[in-house]
């Protein structure tokens, strides 16, 4: 029952996006046809190159025909490519969509395990020291980060490539091309996770049925590892939902940094040249994918929590 | 043997097609690599044959035969022969055609097949520039059968066949076997597309690019010069850097405020500050190594207190306000942070906006919704666009018109020359846009690629004759 | 308690504040002025942290920039307040409503669009400017507010001095204004020192991929993407607006934890475990 | 030999004393009872001899349980004590279960923790156990949430005495829950003790629980223990003026005058209240019948009572009585006008309430001037607010300066007086006192009852008081209606309600309240 009722509000978050998206990127400056041509173009061939993109068509049937592509898994053409978006986007998301999830990864493994010690040690040195530091990370702009990450590592230790991305026929290769990407993506987010882990696992500890615990005589471990941790995945998992937007964002920079063909790349560059029907199936799917994963984070909570079942 | 090649490209091609499109980025892929004309630019601007071996005029120049090389055949095996050519020049011009330089093949009113080794163009008015025009990208020739595709899977008759576009990464190319002329010595060659300088920098210096013949990051140059592993490339382009003025536009409609502008504005520290030395100062819009060059900077020499002068002779004692777009590239951007300041310490005030290419288009090339501008003419010979009626700087003096007119029909070199420094003197004396420097052609290369153009005549790279030393 | 936290990140972004409201009357030289023979010069007596690549003193481009990332980011903080807080108030009052149920969905669509989305279709739609970067991490900041007021607000409203106001007649308005919004602002300080180092950050970020501040106008981010390409030229260029954008962010978290420690003291109090 | 023998146990957090000399000796099979008010230190003792004290707390003393000091343990023998040796159970069934476990594994948590069983053998001895508590008919594995309060606090039970260890710590097992629930919870402790010989601290600050299930109490006042003995002694010759205090607060009757005039200020007919069900896909699951068809009279200057048990409607009628909500039907007068959810502000004006939580009712940002005013709201020209809210203050028998001060500067007594004031200060006919007392200690709420009895008499108000204490509703009320599941069951003069009981549903409440021996002295 709540899985559907999601489902509904998901699937008219989405339709509401794809009209606001459509009708913002339809308005915008600047003429794709015209872009192609260049400043030496004479105006009936900038008519003629309109007329083969279909763009002399009215807004509400183009939009139609795009949204109603965006159901069948055909975006249409790139205007100045020329070869389908869905293609076009199908190249870029195995490498936006590995990236992502190779910072969540890496950031849970950072966050994890110093959050828990910071929250057992409460108080103690370690704990002022993981936060002092988790503090400094959520601070650094990652991008900057990366600025350096790429001079220590590729230019001057030459460890790893300075960016690109070799493709996924080499798997070593495609994943140390996304590892400084990934490390410099993770910083913020690990930084954020480990403070939220610290205090969501202290709010558990104060809950009444720690206590009850302790009486049966279960130890401070006991009682992280049997019980505070599982409940405080709750708060950890709203977070990295939250996150997930920010990670795409940061994505979206950090692409630019170690030049990745990834999707963040790809909208900066169909922005520039105006090829506005890959921009809105970009930036659709980039809403899509955070809609999506709010959705996921939210039918997690069911898998941790017994209360939300059904 | 090293027999590949990776060069690094800051801006990736929208398509392959260069009949359809204007990005030079698409010429820089398969220019004289995938595609070729009936003639094309050498390195030094020269126009020499290709497909066409050689052409003669008819006396009254309206007639110009074109006999063509034999055996030449496009990548999917079918056949090259003058049937090809009629059809890619007639489908240049058509009503219905996209091509972003159709003004190229505007003289021409006929083309006739005469054999299929023969082709003969007949033209509408007498045209000295015609084989200068056809060595353009766009007019390269295309095969019927294959046209429709070009734009993602190009189908020439060059040196190498087009083999794989990764979409945001990369190009690769493989050696044509079949080639009609004379076997270049790559077997393979990679376009990698890297926009950012920085990442251009790493990669470069990372080893993962053999060469980047136009390399972003003048600044970064020091770098590459002192390590034995690379050569930079200095060379020239066709591009005149302008600071483009809106002749239509109070106050700049008025030449003395059009001088004043000149005279605040000190080239070098442009050339230092945004390119790091590399350009050549030009009083004029006319490349200096066109032998036809006069240089004419002095009549816009730094001089602050002049140009006070001047404003206040034109009624602006207290200066005055105006936009300043500036589109993508480098040297517009640093440029134009440096001009505003040294436009402020004579009282003019502009305000800057950064545009991208394709609100630039919109907004000032065709809407002239702007005050100043900074951009560079990247196409060889283009001092017949302040002849043009509403371009976007609106000059189009009668006079000037009248004088490239005559310019167009005369074929006689030395009465060419005289007649391009006149029309060099009369835009730098009318002061019609504040004319900064020629373009540099920066390029980094491995120290043992040999055979990479120095020079950019036109926008290329053309791999024919590159190859690796021992 | 004044904690420690709240010390150190009240003086650290009290530096920044100070610079830029000093910069408004003073700054070792002029930021306008380039000087190109003086460029990328190394930190010294005269030039404290170095020149750029024009010739521009870096200590009078961060004082200056300090003045355009607080504005930028202070700006966006009030229209997501300004506008975040009464939508938010409106759906706890409405709750259950179809307002509320309006109001919420219309937060998760905007939700949906990472604050960079935002900025990269109003700069495609009105060109990069300071005030596109305000509006984009603005419109970012309206459902955080919204959410964190109305979860606030709800537990307020089931509270019985809530119905003790009711019972003496206030309408919803009167109670959000003179009950909930009080209690709250604690609450919505803490999260507008968060969301103001946040600003900073989208800020940076988006003037250094060119949608934001532009020339001349200093800015940190844009700092750094002109420092970019000269990172092993003139290292300096880039270290020292990173750390500004690293110790005023710094200080604004820490300032928020401290306040959070001051207005919270749950967090402090012990309980038998 | 004694089950438990506690010797000078001192408690303190930096220089604050908490506890100090606490003795307490028990033995096997016997049940101590711990009374005492609130933050007396109840909990703090059983919390030491748990050693479950917070960080920061220091404690002293010797502690011997079955002939062993625990006092010297480690921390991970004293693991191994707690569980087997020692159970405890807490006040809050709602918490004190994982909320993410089954109730079958947090059972068996304490029998594989202490023994080297399995997780099926484990399981089936959990199901022994919560046979024993009474939850046959609940499977191992329900989660906490699908159970009801009283059957959480029998799974609470059923982890502490799963091993059957031989002391029992139960720090007020049954105060969150009803009054029928609560019987049945302290029958089952009654059994488990007789059953097992187990020995039970059972902490309350209910007197008639503790006189019905111990066999010895304690009484504790400020961290120390004041008087012990066996339950007689205690509550029947009482030697301390606070145990005195204490016994004569419970049942402490308030002098009213019983004052019936005609005029009716509140008529009731018929009223319903559902909520709508929970939201489903499409639609909603069936309404929430909360009030369902209640009618009754107010007298001026009378006292009714509402009794019943949690979830039975009683606040829901007084949300509607107070124009808060809509109805679904039905109609209640105010005098010749009708009241609903937009009723006009002279009509709100005749009624006032005072809800249970003497903090939560006040905005903490508020003065106490501001807070007491915010009824004249209701008015049109309302008189200066200075002198009227020092006047009503009086009148509770607070300071008048007290108007300056914030709410928090008071005593739960103070703030309850306090929000009677608040419900005065613009004389409605009416005051809805909801659970007005419950959230006091035994002392402070004689107090409110006199100053509740006093205020009736002098301002001729008319009370509903809705309470599930009968003890209270018998000493404050002319006349009493008994409400279960959204209806009224009975109604009729208080006494004779008490003494005589009509309903099936009455006289199980009766049976199940708590009583003080006869002859606790007044
Ligand atoms: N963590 C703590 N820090 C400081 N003081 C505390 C703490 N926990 C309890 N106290 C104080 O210790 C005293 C005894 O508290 P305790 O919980 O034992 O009272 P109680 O008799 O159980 O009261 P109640 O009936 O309200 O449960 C109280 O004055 C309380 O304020
Ligand atoms: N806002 C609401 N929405 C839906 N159902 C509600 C709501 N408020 C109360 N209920 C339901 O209405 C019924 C009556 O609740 P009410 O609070 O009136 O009981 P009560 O007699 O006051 O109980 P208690 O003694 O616990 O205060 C309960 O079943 C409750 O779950
Ligand atoms: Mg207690
Ligand atoms: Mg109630
Ligand atoms: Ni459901």
């Amino acid at each position: 029952m709540h899985v559907a009722r999601r489902l509904l509000s998901l699937v008219l978050t989405l339709v509401v996006a794809s009209v606001l998206i459509f009708c913002v990127i339809e308005v915008l400056p600047g003429d794709p046809a015209a872009f192609m041509l260049g400043m030496n173009a004479q105006p009936e061939a900038v008519d003629a190159l309109r007329a083969q993109m279909g763009l002399d068509a009215g807004l509400v049937s183009r939009y139609f025909t795009w949204a109603g592509g965006l159901l069948t898994g055909d975006f249409g053409a790139s205007y100045t490519y020329r070869v389908p978006v869905a293609e076009l986007i199908g190249d870029r998301v195995w490498v936006s969509l590995p990236l992502a999830l190779y910072a969540l990864l890496l950031s849970t493994i950072i966050a994890f395990p110093i959050g828990i010690i910071a929250a057992m040690r409460r108080g103690k040195a370690a704990d002022y020291g993981i936060m002092g530091a988790t503090q400094l990370g959520i601070a650094i702009p990652n991008f900057w980060f990366a600025m350096f990450l790429v001079v220590i590592f590729a230019i001057n230790l030459r460890w790893v490539r300075a960016g690109g991305f070799p493709g996924w026929e080499d798997p070593l290769a495609a994943i140390g091309a996304l590892t400084l990407p990934a490390i410099a993506l993770a910083l913020p987010q690990a930084s954020i996770l480990a403070r939220i882990m610290r205090s969501a696992l202290i709010d558990t500890l104060d809950e009444d049925y720690v206590r009850t615990a302790r009486a049966k005589g279960l130890s401070q471990g006991g009682v992280v590892r049997g019980h505070a941790l599982r409940n405080a995945m709750i708060p950890v998992l709203t977070i990295i939902g939250l996150q997930f937007s920010f990670l795409l964002a940061g994505a979206i920079i950090i692409e630019n940094v170690f030049y990745l063909p990834g999707l963040g790349r790809l909208l900066f560059q169909a922005i520039n040249q105006r090829d506005l029907i890959v921009v809105e199936s970009t930036v659709m799917l980039l809403v899509m994918a955070v809609v999506v994963v709010t959705f996921l984070v939210d039918m997690a909570y069911a898998i941790v929590d017994p209360r939300l079942r059904r | 043997q090293n027999t590949s090649i990776t060069l690094g490209m800051q801006l990736e091609p929208p398509n392959l097609d260069p009949t359809g499109a204007a990005a030079g980025a698409i010429d820089e892929v398969v220019y004289a690599n995938i595609f070729e004309g009936l003639t094309r630019f050498g390195s030094d601007g020269a126009v020499l044959p290709a497909l066409a071996r050689e052409w003669e005029v008819s006396e009254d120049g309206l007639v110009y035969t074109f006999t063509l090389v034999e055996g030449a055949t496009f990548h999917d095996g079918t056949a090259f022969d003058a049937q090809d050519v009629k059809f890619s020049l007639d489908r240049a011009r058509a009503e219905d055609s996209t091509n972003a330089q159709k003004a190229l093949f505007a003289s021409i009113a006929d083309v006739e097949v005469l054999s299929p080794t023969q082709v003969a163009i007949t033209l509408s008015a007498p045209n000295g520039a015609l084989p200068f025009n056809l060595a353009w990208g766009d007019a390269v020739i295309v095969a019927e059968e294959s046209a429709a595709d070009n734009a993602t899977n190009p189908v020439g008759t060059g040196p190498f066949r087009f083999a794989d576009w990764v979409q945001g990464d990369r190009v690769e190319m493989v050696r044509n076997d079949d080639y009609w002329g004379e076997a270049v010595a790559l077997e393979s060659a990679t376009f990698k597309f890297i926009s950012d300088p920085t990442a251009a920098f790493a990669a470069m210096m990372a080893g993962d690019l053999d060469a980047f013949p136009t390399f972003p990051a003048p600044e970064n140059l020091i770098q590459f010069e002192a390590d034995p592993r690379y050569n930079v490339i200095v060379g020239s382009t066709e591009g005149e850097t302008i600071l483009a003025m809106n002749n239509g536009l109070e106050p700049l409609n008025n030449p003395l405020v059009r001088e004043a502008v000149s005279r605040a504005i000190d080239r070098q520290s442009i050339i230092d500050g945004a390119m790091f030395g590399y350009g050549t100062p030009i009083g004029t819009h006319f490349a200096p190594h066109n032998p036809a060059y006069v240089d004419l900077t002095e009549l816009s020499a730094f001089d602050p207190e002049r140009s006070r002068e001047l404003l206040a002779e034109a009624g602006y004692p207290d200066g005055f306000t105006t936009t300043l777009k500036l589109p993508p590239p480098a040297y517009a951007r640093r440029g134009g942070e440096i001009i505003a300041a040294q436009l402020r310490e004579v009282g003019i005030t502009v305000e800057i906006q950064n545009v991208e290419w394709a609100d630039w288009l919109e907004t000032v090339f065709r809407g002239r919704d702007y005050g100043f501008t900074i951009v560079s003419h990247t196409e060889p010979m283009d001092i017949g666009i302040y002849a043009r009626d509403g371009y976007y700087f609106d000059y189009a003096k009668p006079e000037f018109v009248a004088l490239i007119d005559e310019l167009e029909a005369t074929s006689d070199e030395g009465a060419r020359t005289d007649l391009m420094q006149q029309a060099q003197q009369m835009i730098a004396e009318e002061h019609v846009n504040a004319y900064l420097f020629q373009l540099a052609k920066t390029g980094v290369a491995d120290a043992r690629l040999r055979g990479l153009w120095e020079n950019s005549p036109t926008q290329a790279n053309d791999l024919t004759g590159v190859s690796w030393a021992e | 308690m004044i904690s420690r936290n709240l010390i150190l990140g009240g003086v650290l972004s009290g530096l920044f504040a100070v610079l830029a409201v000093l910069s408004f009357v003073w700054t070792p030289f002029d930021v306008e002025t380039l000087s190109i023979p003086d460029r990328m010069l190394r930190p010294s007596g005269t030039h404290w942290l170095g020149t750029d690549q024009l010739g521009r003193d870096i200590f009078s481009m961060l004082m200056v920039g300090a003045r355009t990332s607080l504005a930028v980011a202070l700006a966006s903080v009030v229209i997501g307040m300004g506008v975040g807080v009464p939508l938010g108030l409106t759906a706890a009052a409405r709750r259950d409503g179809l307002l509320d149920d309006v109001i919420m969905r219309g937060n998760d669509l905007i939700f949906a669009f990472p604050s960079i989305l935002i900025a990269i279709l109003f700069t495609a739609l009105v060109g990069p400017s300071v005030w596109n970067a305000i509006l984009a991490i603005g419109i970012f900041n309206i459902p955080v507010f919204a959410r964190l007021s109305r979860g606030a607000a709800l537990s307020l409203w089931s509270r019985e001095y809530i119905m003790a106001a009711r019972v003496a007649g206030k309408g919803a308005a009167r109670i959000s204004a003179e009950h909930i919004l009080p209690n709250i602002a604690n609450l919505l300080i803490v999260q507008g020192t968060i969301q103001f180092s946040v600003g900073i950050l989208v800020e940076a970020a988006l003037s250094y991929v060119g949608l934001g501040a532009q020339p001349p106008l200093p800015s940190w981010g844009r700092m750094l993407a002109d420092a970019q390409t000269l990172i092993s030229l003139a290292p300096h260029m880039a270290l020292f607006p990173g750390l500004a954008i690293v110790l005023s962010v710094l200080g604004l978290n820490l300032m928020g934890d401290g306040l959070r420690d001051v207005f919270d003291p749950k967090l402090k109090r012990g309980r038998a475990r | 030999m004694s089950l438990l023998s506690v010797q000078n146990l001192s408690v303190q957090i930096g220089s604050v004393q908490i506890l100090r000399d606490v003795s307490l000796e028990m033995a096997p099979g016997q049940v101590l009872g711990l009374v005492g008010e609130s933050g007396s230190g109840k909990s703090m003792t059983a919390l030491a001899i748990m050693r479950l004290l917070a960080e920061g707390m220091q404690a002293s003393g010797s502690i011997v349980l079955q002939g062993e000091v625990l006092d010297t343990l480690s921390e991970r023998q004293m693991c191994m004590r707690r569980g087997r040796n020692v159970g405890m159970v807490f006040q809050e069934p709602m918490t004190a279960l994982n909320p993410l476990h089954t109730i079958g594994d947090q059972v068996a948590e304490t029998v594989r923790l202490h023994t080297k069983t399995g997780r099926r053998a484990a399981l089936v001895r959990a199901r022994e156990v919560l046979d024993r508590v009474g939850l046959e008919h609940i499977g191992l594995n329900r989660f906490p949430h699908e159970l009801s309060g009283g059957q959480r606090q029998r799974v609470v039970i059923a982890c502490a005495i799963a091993l059957a260890p031989k002391l029992l710590i139960a720090d007020e097992p049954t105060t969150a829950l009803d009054v029928t629930t609560q019987g049945e919870i302290l029958e089952l402790l009654r059994r488990l003790v007789r059953e097992d010989g187990m020995g039970l601290i059972l902490i309350t600050h209910d007197l008639a629980v503790v006189a019905e299930m111990a066999d010895e109490i304690a009484v504790m006042q400020t961290g120390r223990v004041v008087e012990r003995g066996s339950v007689d002694d205690v509550l029947l010759r009482p030697q301390h003026d606070y145990t005195r205090a204490l016994l004569a607060a419970s049942v402490h009757q308030p002098v009213r005058q019983v004052r019936l005039e005609s005029e009716t200020v509140l008529q009731v007919r018929d009223v319903r209240r559902s909520y709508p069900g929970a939201r489903r896909l499409i639609g909603r699951a069936p309404p929430v019948q909360a009030v369902r068809g209640i009618s009754f009279d107010l007298k001026r200057g009378e006292n009714l009572g509402l009794v019943g048990e949690s979830g039975s409607g009683k606040s829901t009628l007084a949300r509607a009585l107070l124009g808060l909500e809509p109805v679904q039907s039905g109609e209640i007068r105010l005098g010749e006008y009708l009241m609903d959810a937009d009723a006009s502000r002279a009509l709100r004006r005749r009624i006032g309430v005072v809800f249970q939580d003497p903090f939560g009712s006040f905005d903490p940002r508020w003065t106490v001037e501001r807070l007491v005013a915010e009824p004249f709201h209701l008015l049109d020209n309302p008189p200066p607010r200075r002198a009227a809210v020092e006047e009503v203050l009086v009148s509770v028998g607070m300071k008048a300066s007290d108007a300056d001060r914030h709410i928090h500067a008071f005593s739960g007594g103070q703030r309850q007086r306090i929000a009677i004031a608040r419900a005065l200060i613009i004389r409605p006919d009416i005051i809805l006192l909801d659970e007005a007392v419950s959230a006091l200690d035994v002392q402070v709420r004689a107090q409110i009852l006199d100053l509740l009895a006093e205020l009736s008499a002098k301002y001729e108000v008319s009370y509903l008081f809705i309470s599930h204490d009968l003890s209270v509703v018998r000493a404050i009320t002319d006349r009493v209606m008994v409400m279960q599941l959204g209806q009224i069951v009975e109604s009729g003069e208080t006494e004779q309600v008490f003494t005589a009981p009509q309903a099936d549903y009455t006289r199980q409440l009766l049976a199940a309240t708590p009583r003080l021996p006869e002859g606790v002295a007044n």
